[in-house]
C-alpha cells in the first residue's frame, strides 16, 4: 500500500523579483518501507517538493497552486494547524544536509532530544530517557555524547544523532535531505549502511533527496530524476542504472563518470537549467537536448510506461 | 627533470598558550615531503583534517613551516632575492573552490581578471585590456561579461573567472584547492576539461587538491594520499589507483564507487582528534588490517618500487582490492 | 571560567583609561584655578589654592596622587558643601543604581514582548507599529518626552508624583521613560536578529520535529536572539547612563545625576570628577555583567577563549 | 499566523525626508541671513505671545518665549549648531573611527588590542559625563559639547567597522589579493573599503540623528551652547518650567528636532534596504 501519493503537484515560490515556477506537475508514489531516491542538480525543485510534502511550504512562501499530496489518504496540502503538528515529527520526519546547523547552539543534545520524545510520546522524564539512549545506541551514539553540546562533535557523529531525534518517535515517513553531503568521504559510506539497516528495522518508508547519482543507487530501490521542476523518469535502479532512457538521465550517468573509470575527457551537458520565472511550454530538457525537435519545444510530452515500474516523460521514446 | 616546487621534511604544529589550562600543541602537519616536476600535476587527496589545505597555504606562503624546507626551482624560498621573490608571486597562482567569496562582489569581472597585472604594474592599459580579452576568450567567457559584477553569474562561470585570473600572467604553477566540489555534476566536466586543455597548451603546473580521488585521478600525474597530517602514499596514478598499498586508500577509493552497501562497515571509525594523538600510524583505530606494531610504531613513508612509497607496516602482506581502471586511451562512455 | 577572567582583566584596563581620561578632561584647560576661583581673587588666594591643590607639580606626579587617592576612596573634598567626594556619593548612588535597575528590567520586558512580536509578525500592520513607536522614542530626546509626560501624567491628570523619592509612585515615570528609552534600541536590535534566527536551519528542524509553536519561539528563537542583542549591550548601556542623569534632573530624582548637574552649575569640581570616574566604572562593570551572562547563555563562549 | 510572503516592498525614495534634510542643512549654513527677528533681543512687552493659529500675530508666527524673543528666530539659530555638532560627529566619528576600525580589524596585532581597548573605554564614556568635565576644564560652550560628542561617536563607528573587517577578511579574494602580492594599502582600498561603504553610509545617516539628539540632551543641561546664543535643546529647557501657558517654546523645537532626526532615519533606512541588495 502506498504511505505517500504526490499527484500533479504544481507549486509557486513568490520571490522579490517575481513568482518562479518551481514544481510543474510532480507525481510520485511511495510504499510503506520502500527506499524512493529524487535525484537532480541544484534548483530543480527536489527541496521544495520535500518541504511540501511535510506541510512547511507556507513558511517559506511556496503555495501549491493544483494536485494533491495524499498521506496515507489524507491531503497533506490541506492540513490544518493542530493536524500538521501531530504529523510533523511523528508521521513524517526529515534529516537536513548540514548537521551543524540543525540543531540548536545553546541547548545539550540530551535536551533537545528529550524534548522531541516527549512531544510525541505522552512518557515521564525517565522513560523518555530510556527511549533516548535505546536509540541513540542503535546509531552506535555514546551515552557521554549526548550531554555535549552541538558545537563540541563532530559532523559525522551530529548527523547520526540527528538519526536517532527523528527515528526516536517511529515516524512512518523520513525524508533525507542530502544528508551526508556536509560528511567526509569514509564516513558518509557508514552513514548511509546506518540509515539503510535502521529504515529496514523501524519499517518507516525514506525518501532519499541527492544530487549525487552513485550515492541514490547504492541506498534506493527505486529513483525519480527531477529537473526544473519536473520529474523526467521514475523507474527501479536497476532500470536507471542500466538502461536509462531520458536524454537527461542518460547524460547524467555519463557525467558524473558512475564507474568512477579515468578517461580522456569528461562528458559535459551543455548549457544551463532554465530559470524558472516563465513557465515552460515544452519539455524543460529541450534546449540542451541532442534529440530535441520542435514538437519537443512546444508542446509537453506525456508520459511513457515502459514497464510498471519504469516510466519517462520525453516525445522521442512515446514515438519508438 | 626540474621540480617547481618542493617540501622537504615539513613540520607545521599550533601551540596555543593556555592562560589558565595546559599549553596544548597540535601537530598539523608530521614529516611532508612533496615534490611536483615541471608541466605534471600532483593530486594531493585527503579529508578535513589531513592538513592539505595547511600544505598549500604553505606553498603559497601563507604559514610558515615549523621545521623543514620549501623550494622554489631548487632555490630555499627563505634565501630569495627580491626579485626571485617577486617572479615566486607571479608564478604562484591559486583558484579556491568557493565561486562565490573568491570574487570581490564590488568589482567589475574586467578589473578582478586584470588584478594581477595591475599589481605588477608592469603594464599599461592596453596591453592589460588586450591581455584580459584573450584569456577571457581562452576560458570560454564572453567579451561582453567585462563590464558585469560576479553577483550576476553562476558558480561554473564564476570559477572560469577565476581561472582566468590565475592563468592570465600564464603562471608555472597553479594550485587548484577543490575546484570543482562545489559545482553541479554538469558544470563539473566543463572546468576539468578546460583544466586539462591548458594543461595540454602552455604545459602549466598544477596541485590539484580533493577529498575525492576520481577527479583527482582524472588530472594528476602523481598523486599523494594525506590523512591526519602525514602522506600515507606516493606514487604515479596507475600506482595508487590501480595497485593500491595503503588500507587508507582502499577505504577512499571503495567509498567514492558505486557498489551495494552490504560490503561496506558500519563502524569504520571518526579521525582521531589533534589534541590526543594516538600513539603509531594514525589510521590503525579505522584499519581492519591493524596489528599491534601498528598500534604502537608509526610507520615511516617507504619506496615499494619505482617511486611508489607507501607508510604502511604491512604494506606487502595485505592484499587490497582496486575498483578503478584507467582508460584513458577509451573517450567514450557506454551505457 | 577563563573567558571571565579575560573579561576582568579588560575591564580593569578600560577603567584604567577611563581615568585617564577623566584626568585629562579635568585638566585640558591647562589652569583649572581660574574656573575655580572667581575673577575677582587676588594672587595670594590664587597662589594659596595652588599649592593646596597640588596644581604646581607636574601633570604625571599629580595624576599619581590622583589615582592613589581614588584607590584608597578619597575622591578629594566637595569644594561648597567641604564633605568628602565618596560620603556624597555613596548616599546618593543606590538611588541612581535603583532607577537604572528598573529602567533595565522595563527596558528588557518591553524588548523581550515587541521585539518578539514584531519579528514573529514580520511585515504586517503590528509590525510596523511597534517600529514606528521605536523610531519615535529613538528619535525623540528623552528630556522633551519627559516634559510631555511631566504635563500630561502629573500636571494635569495628577495621577503620578512629579518629583522627589520615596514611594514606589515616584519611581514610575523616570525608571518608566528611562526604561522605554533604551527598549527602543534594544526592541530593533532583537527584532533583526530573531527575523535571522527563525529563518535558520535548527528552528526549521524544531518545527519539522513537531515541536508546538511556543516552544520553537520562546526556548530556542528567543534564547538564541536575545543572546546576540546581549552582545551589542554596551552601546545601550552608555546611553542608560547618560539617560539617567537626564531624568534624574528632570524629575529631581535625588541620583547620582542630579548632583553631578548641581555641582557642575556650583563649579565643584572634585564631584564632578567623583561622579563621572564611579558612572564610568558602573557603565563598565554593567557591560561586564552582561558579557558574563552571555558566557552564561551561550555554551561556545564559555568554552572558546 | 499566515506568514506574509516577501513581497516586493515597495521601496520608493523617502522625498519627504530629504527635503526636511536638505532644509536643516542650508538652514544651518544660511539660516542666520534670513532671520526675520534678532534672536537674542529681549522684548518683554510681548512676553509669551502664542504662535499666529493660537491666537498670535504673523509678527511672531510661533510665538514668542519667557523674555519675548522670537521662537522661530532663536529656532533658525539654533539649527546652526545642530548642523555644526552633526557634521563634526560625521567628519571626527565618521572618518576617524572607520580608519582605526579598519587598521584594528585589519592587522589584528597591538595595534588591535590597543584600538579596542579604547573603545571601550570611550564607550563607557557617554557624551554627557565627557561634556561634564569638559566643562569644568576649558568652560561649556560648542567646543565642550562637539568634543564630547564626537568622542563618544568614533568608538561606535570603530568596534562596528572593526567587526566587519573581521567577516571580510576571512572571503576568499582578500587570501587571494594577499597571494597575489597585492600591498596592506591595494587591499584596504580596493577590496575592504568599497564592501564596507554602503554600512558606513547608513550608519552616518542613522548617527547623525544621534548626535543631533546629544547635543539637544547637552544643551538641555546647560552643558553645551553658553545661554544668549539659543540651541533647541536650551529652548526646551527654558519652555519647560512655562509649559502652562507657553507651551509652545518647548514644543517648536522639540517637534522639529524629531522630525530632523526621523527624516535623517527613514533615510537612512531606506539606503540600507536599496543599497543592501546590490551587494
Amino acid at each position: 500500500m502506498n504511505i505517500l501519493e504526490v499527484k500533479n503537484l504544481v507549486s509557486q515560490l513568490n520571490t522579490e523579483d517575481g513568482v518562479l515556477h518551481i514544481i510543474n506537475d510532480v507525481s510520485f508514489a511511495v510504499k510503506e518501507d520502500e527506499c524512493f531516491g529524487i535525484i537532480g542538480e541544484s534548483g530543480c525543485g527536489k527541496t521544495m517538493t520535500s518541504m511540501s510534502i511535510l506541510g512547511y511550504s507556507d513558511r517559506i512562501g511556496l503555495k501549491a497552486v493544483s494536485g494533491e499530496i495524499l498521506f496515507k489518504g489524507e491531503d497533506v496540502l490541506k492540513f490544518s494547524k493542530k493536524r500538521l503538528r501531530e504529523y510533523n515529527g511523528k508521521e513524517a520526519a526529515i534529516i537536513l544536509q548540514d548537521p551543524m546547523q540543525a540543531l540548536d547552539p545553546l541547548f545539550t543534545i540530551k535536551d533537545q532530544m528529550i524534548e522531541t520524545i516527549r512531544r510525541h510520546q505522552k512518557v515521564s522524564k525517565k522513560e523518555a530517557e530510556k527511549i533516548m539512549i535505546e536509540t541513540a545506541e542503535s546509531l552506535s551514539v555514546a551515552k557521554e555524547k549526548l550531554n555535549c553540546y552541538p558545537h563540541q562533535l563532530s559532523g559525522g557523529m551530529l548527523q547520526r544523532i540527528v538519526g536517532a531525534m527523528v527515528l526516536s518517535c517511529r515516524p512512518k515517513l523520513i525524508i533525507a535531505d542530502e544528508p551526508t553531503t556536509a560528511l567526509d568521504v569514509t564516513i558518509q559510506l557508514q552513514y548511509l549502511k546506518l540509515l539503510k539497516r535502521l529504515q529496514k528495522e523501524y519499517h518507516t518508508a525514506l525518501i532519499f533527496i541527492s544530487h549525487d547519482i552513485k550515492v541514490i543507487s547504492m541506498m534506493c530501490d527505486r529513483i525519480a530524476v527531477m529537473y526544473a521542476g519536473e520529474i523526467v523518469e521514475t523507474g527501479t535502479r536497476d532500470d536507471l542504472f542500466y538502461h536509462p532512457k531520458h536524454p537527461y538521465t542518460q547524460a547524467l550517468f555519463k557525467a558524473t563518470n558512475i564507474d568512477g573509470n579515468i578517461r580522456e575527457r569528461y562528458e559535459t551537458i551543455d548549457g544551463a537549467p532554465p530559470n524558472l520565472k516563465e513557465e515552460i511550454a515544452g519539455c524543460p530538457f529541450a534546449e540542451r537536448c541532442q534529440y530535441a525537435t520542435d514538437a519537443c519545444i512546444s508542446g509537453k510530452p506525456e508520459v511513457v510506461k515502459i514497464n510498471d515500474e519504469h516510466t519517462v516523460k520525453c516525445r522521442r521514446i512515446a514515438d519508438e | 627533470m626540474s621540480n617547481v616546487i618542493e617540501l622537504k621534511n615539513v613540520d607545521k604544529s599550533y601551540t596555543n598558550s593556555g592562560f589558565l589550562k595546559k599549553t596544548t600543541c597540535a601537530h598539523i602537519l608530521k614529516n611532508i615531503s612533496l615534490q611536483v616536476e615541471k608541466g605534471t600535476t600532483l593530486g594531493l587527496v585527503g579529508e578535513s583534517g589531513s592538513g592539505k589545505t595547511t600544505t598549500t597555504r604553505m606553498i603559497l606562503r601563507q604559514e610558515k613551516p615549523t621545521n623543514g624546507e620549501l623550494f622554489y626551482e631548487g632555490k630555499n624560498v627563505e634565501e630569495l632575492t627580491k626579485e626571485v621573490e617577486e617572479e615566486y608571486r607571479n608564478n604562484v597562482q591559486v583558484v579556491f573552490q568557493n565561486p562565490y567569496s573568491s570574487l570581490n562582489p564590488k568589482m567589475r569581472v574586467g578589473e578582478i581578471i586584470a588584478e594581477p597585472l595591475v599589481i605588477t604594474g608592469k603594464y599599461n592599459k592596453e596591453e592589460i585590456k588586450k591581455r584580459v580579452r584573450s584569456i577571457m576568450e581562452k576560458v570560454g567567457l564572453a567579451q561582453d561579461y567585462v563590464e558585469r559584477f560576479p553577483s550576476e553569474f553562476s558558480g561554473g562561470q564564476r570559477q572560469r573567472i577565476a581561472i582566468a585570473r590565475a592563468l592570465i600572467q600564464n603562471p608555472q604553477l597553479v594550485i587548484l584547492d577543490e575546484p570543482v566540489s562545489a559545482l553541479d555534476v554538469s558544470v563539473r566536466g566543463q572546468i576539468m576539461n578546460l583544466l586539462k586543455r591548458v594543461q595540454e597548451k602552455n604545459k602549466t603546473t598544477y596541485i590539484f587538491i580533493s577529498h575525492d580521488i576520481a577527479t583527482v585521478g582524472f588530472l594528476s600525474d602523481t598523486i599523494a594520499v594525506m590523512y591526519f597530517g602525514t602522506i600515507v602514499e606516493y606514487g604515479k596514478t596507475e600506482d595508487i589507483l590501480e595497485n593500491l598499498r595503503h588500507p587508507y586508500t582502499e577505504m577512499l577509493i571503495s567509498s567514492d564507487s558505486v557498489r551495494n552497501l552490504s560490503e561496506a562497515e558500519e563502524e569504520s571509525g571518526e579521525i582521531p582528534s589533534h589534541y590526543d594523538e594516538p600513539k603509531g600510524c594514525p589510521f590503525a583505530g579505522r584499519c581492519k588490517y591493524a596489528t599491534d606494531e601498528c598500534r604502537n610504531v608509526t610507520p615511516q613513508l617507504k619506496d615499494i618500487g619505482d617511486g611508489h612509497k607507501v607508510a604502511c607496516h604491512n604494506a606487502e602482506s595485505i592484499t587490497l582490492k582496486s575498483v578503478v581502471k584507467i582508460n584513458r586511451r577509451k573517450p567514450e562512455y557506454q551505457i | 571560567m577563563r573567558y571571565l577572567a579575560k573579561k576582568i582583566i579588560e575591564a580593569l584596563i578600560t577603567i584604567f583609561i577611563v581615568t585617564i581620561i577623566v584626568f585629562l578632561a579635568i585638566h585640558s584647560s591647562g589652569d583649572p584655578i581660574n574656573s575655580l576661583l572667581p575673577d575677582s581673587a587676588t594672587e595670594a588666594q590664587r597662589q594659596e589654592l595652588t599649592e593646596k591643590l597640588g596644581l604646581d607639580r607636574p601633570l604625571v606626579e599629580q595624576y599619581g596622587r590622583f589615582v592613589k587617592d581614588a584607590l584608597s576612596g578619597d575622591l578629594g573634598t566637595s569644594y561648597t558643601s567641604k564633605r568628602p567626594v565618596l560620603e556624597m556619593i555613596a548616599e546618593k548612588l543606590p538611588y541612581t543604581f535603583e532607577l537604572a535597575l528598573v529602567a533595565i528590567i522595563i527596558a528588557f520586558i518591553v524588548t523581550i514582548i515587541f521585539g518578539s512580536l514584531a519579528a514573529i509578525w514580520k511585515n504586517t500592520i503590528l509590525d510596523r507599529i511597534i517600529l514606528a513607536i521605536a523610531a519615535f522614542f529613538k528619535a525623540s530626546p528623552i528630556f522633551f518626552i519627559a516634559i510631555l509626560a511631566v504635563q500630561l501624567l502629573g500636571v494635569k491628570l495628577r495621577v503620578l508624583p512629579v518629583a522627589g523619592a520615596g514611594t514606589p509612585l515616584h519611581l514610575v515615570m523616570p525608571a518608566g521613560l528611562l526604561g522605554l528609552a533604551i527598549a527602543s534600541d534594544m526592541t530593533t536590535l532583537l527584532r533583526s536578529n530573531m527575523i535571522a534566527v527563525l529563518e535558520s536551519d535548527f528552528i526549521k528542524f524544531g518545527r519539522l520535529r513537531g515541536l508546538p509553536e511556543y516552544k520553537v519561539i520562546l526556548k530556542h528563537a528567543l534564547r538564541n536572539s536575545f543572546s546576540s542583542v546581549l552582545a551589542l549591550s554596551s552601546f545601550i548601556f552608555a546611553s542608560l547612563i547618560s539617560g539617567s542623569i537626564v531624568v534624574e534632573t528632570i524629575f529631581a530624582w535625588p541620583g547620582v545625576g542630579i548632583l553631578s548637574y548641581n555641582s557642575v552649575i556650583s563649579r565643584d569640581f572634585p564631584v564632578v570628577q567623583g561622579i563621572v570616574l564611579i558612572l564610568s566604572i558602573l557603565t563598565i562593570l554593567l557591560s561586564f555583567t552582561m558579557d558574563a551572562l552571555l558566557a552564561m547563555l551561550d555554551p561556545r563562549i564559555r568554552k572558546s577563549v | 499566523m499566515k506568514k506574509l510572503y516577501k513581497q516586493k516592498q515597495v521601496n520608493s525614495l523617502p522625498i519627504v525626508s530629504l527635503v526636511v534634510i536638505g532644509i536643516f542643512v542650508l538652514n544651518g549654513l544660511f539660516g542666520s541671513l534670513i532671520l526675520p527677528k534678532d534672536p537674542t533681543e529681549t522684548d518683554l512687552v510681548n512676553k509669551l505671545l502664542p504662535p499666529v493659529f493660537f491666537g498670535g500675530t504673523w509678527n511672531y508666527p510661533l510665538g514668542t518665549d519667557e523674555l519675548g524673543r522670537d521662537v522661530l528666530s532663536r529656532i533658525i539659530a539654533g539649527g546652526r549648531v545642530s548642523l555644526i555638532v552633526a557634521a563634526a560627529a560625521i567628519v571626527v566619528g565618521g572618518i576617524v573611527g572607520t580608519a582605526l576600525g579598519i587598521i584594528a580589524g585589519y592587522y589584528e596585532n597591538l595595534a588591535d588590542t590597543i584600538i579596542t581597548r579604547l573603545t571601550d573605554a570611550s564607550l563607557a564614556f557617554p557624551s554627557i559625563l565627557l561634556a561634564l568635565l569638559l566643562s569644568i576644564g576649558i568652560g561649556p560652550g560648542e567646543k565642550a559639547a562637539i568634543i564630547a560628542i564626537a568622542f563618544a561617536m568614533w568608538a561606535k563607528y570603530a568596534r562596528t567597522v572593526r567587526s566587519e573587517v573581521l567577516i571580510i577578511k576571512t572571503a576568499n579574494y582578500i587570501t587571494q589579493a594577499k597571494i597575489m602580492g597585492a600591498g596592506d594599502l591595494r587591499i584596504i582600498t580596493r577590496h575592504i573599503l568599497p564592501n564596507i561603504k554602503d554600512m558606513i553610509i547608513v550608519m552616518v545617516s542613522l548617527e547623525v540623528g544621534m548626535s543631533i539628539i546629544s547635543e539637544a540632551s547637552l544643551s538641555f543641561l546647560g552643558l553645551s551652547v553658553v545661554p544668549p546664543t539659543p540651541s533647541w535643546g536650551q529652548m526646551i529647557a527654558d519652555g519647560k518650567n512655562y509649559f502652562q501657558n507657553g507651551w509652545w517654546v518647548s514644543v517648536f523645537p522639540a517637534l522639529i528636532t524629531i522630525i530632523t532626526v526621523l527624516s535623517f532615519q527613514r533615510f537612512g533606512n531606506w539606503l540600507k534596504v536599496s543599497k543592501g541588495g546590490k551587494a
